[in-house]
């Protein structure tokens, strides 16, 4: 019973990691069991989330189920 | 129709626009947008350049940007390649061309994936210098160009 | 700096392309325009093309729109070829490239000189079709392209 | 002592050549001693002249010197 969240961008570097999986529940529950300075990052305005591949509008409410995938996406810069 | 791929090796934009234009001998005309890494002299010079993307978002992204555009535009054929990984100065980041049986409509539709590409597509970048690597932000810019469609 | 030519024989506008962006690695975008005689079936299908130019203006024509499209933008290089002659379907006519610091500038340069080459330059365009030879007017389009800029 | 006149694009068909030498003098002179079927064409709203590769606005007026070269552009389809 996993989950995983995925840091893109320079939240790479903010982690120490790409990935990490984490137990299944609440999203405030899974937050709070990171290093403080990784969960205010995570939750910045400009960082939207995707799950499962997804864009959601708000990370309020959400519970990770087994199996998903919840990544943190900061702002773009291809091309 | 469209032929769009994420690319984690380097490769040969003028191959694969001549491969493209060979396909479409019935288009009367073909753009091209070629986006590579500046070679530069000076302190401030990109050494190298690191495109990351997300495999659950990058490519289905594209494929929906290659979608959008050829419902657009009246258009023979598509083409959108983007590099991932770390490329180096003269390395070809992205190539997308558009062939159409109007010049007006092959100019557009390369203009509106490329403005798309950069400014909504799932990639971040970041630049190494003799500084070191530095994560790359938006451009007002490129927002600016979004809001022209 | 712009190479612009006037050409009376058979071009590879992909050999040409390839010169001219090897030529300019510390360009961030090359935009390029390729126009070519279409490659299609029926009974309309366009068998040959010609185009005549007037050698006391045609070139010197090209080379105007050229210094005046580098004093618009800012380019890294600029290139415009042009063909004049008996052509055939899949042969080049035009190629138009523009190497920049930034995509918007490549694309503009780009679009602006084609629309001037289309319905400002020398040129006069007859097709020969299953019904013979005919000489081409310029299409209410033409016009309105110019009168963007 | 010789000028010469130019015929583009259709005009060429219309005259049967390209270029014709004529005899020094006013404009309408030579044009008068053209076919006149041509000289009508020649003289149609739409054809631009361009004396020694440079384009002027009338035709009224114009005396051929020795060496001048008249070009009749009607109207161009390039690309």
């Amino acid at each position: 019973m996993t989950a995983k969240l995925v840091f893109l961008g320079r939240l790479e570097d903010v982690a120490g990691m790409g990935e990490l999986v984490v137990g299944p529940g609440p999203l405030e529950a899974v937050l709070a069991a990171l290093e403080p300075a990784l969960a205010v990052q995570l939750l910045g305005e400009r960082v939207r989330m995707a799950l499962n591949g997804q864009l959601i509008a708000e990370g309020g409410g959400i519970v990770l189920a087994d199996g998903d995938e919840l990544a943190f996406l900061p702002p773009v810069s291809g091309g | 129709m469209a032929d769009v791929r994420l690319l984690g090796e380097a490769f040969s934009a003028m191959d694969e626009l001549a491969v493209f234009t060979a396909a479409h001998p019935e288009a009367g005309g073909l753009v091209s947008f070629l986006g590579q890494v500046r070679q530069e002299g000076g302190a401030h010079a990109v050494e190298a350049l690191e495109l990351k993307h997300y495999a659950a978002m990058t490519l289905p992204g594209m494929t929906a940007l290659a979608a959008a555009t050829e419902a657009r535009w009246r258009l023979d054929g598509l083409l959108i390649l983007h590099r991932y990984g770390v490329m180096y100065p003269g390395d070809p980041i992205v190539l997308v061309a558009a062939a159409a049986p109007h010049r007006r409509d092959a100019f557009a539709a390369a203009d509106f994936a490329m403005d798309h590409l950069k400014s909504q597509s799932w990639f971040w970048k970041r630049e190494k210098t003799a500084r070191g690597w530095r994560w790359i932000e938006p451009r007002p810019d490129d927002h600016r160009d979004l809001a022209r469609w």
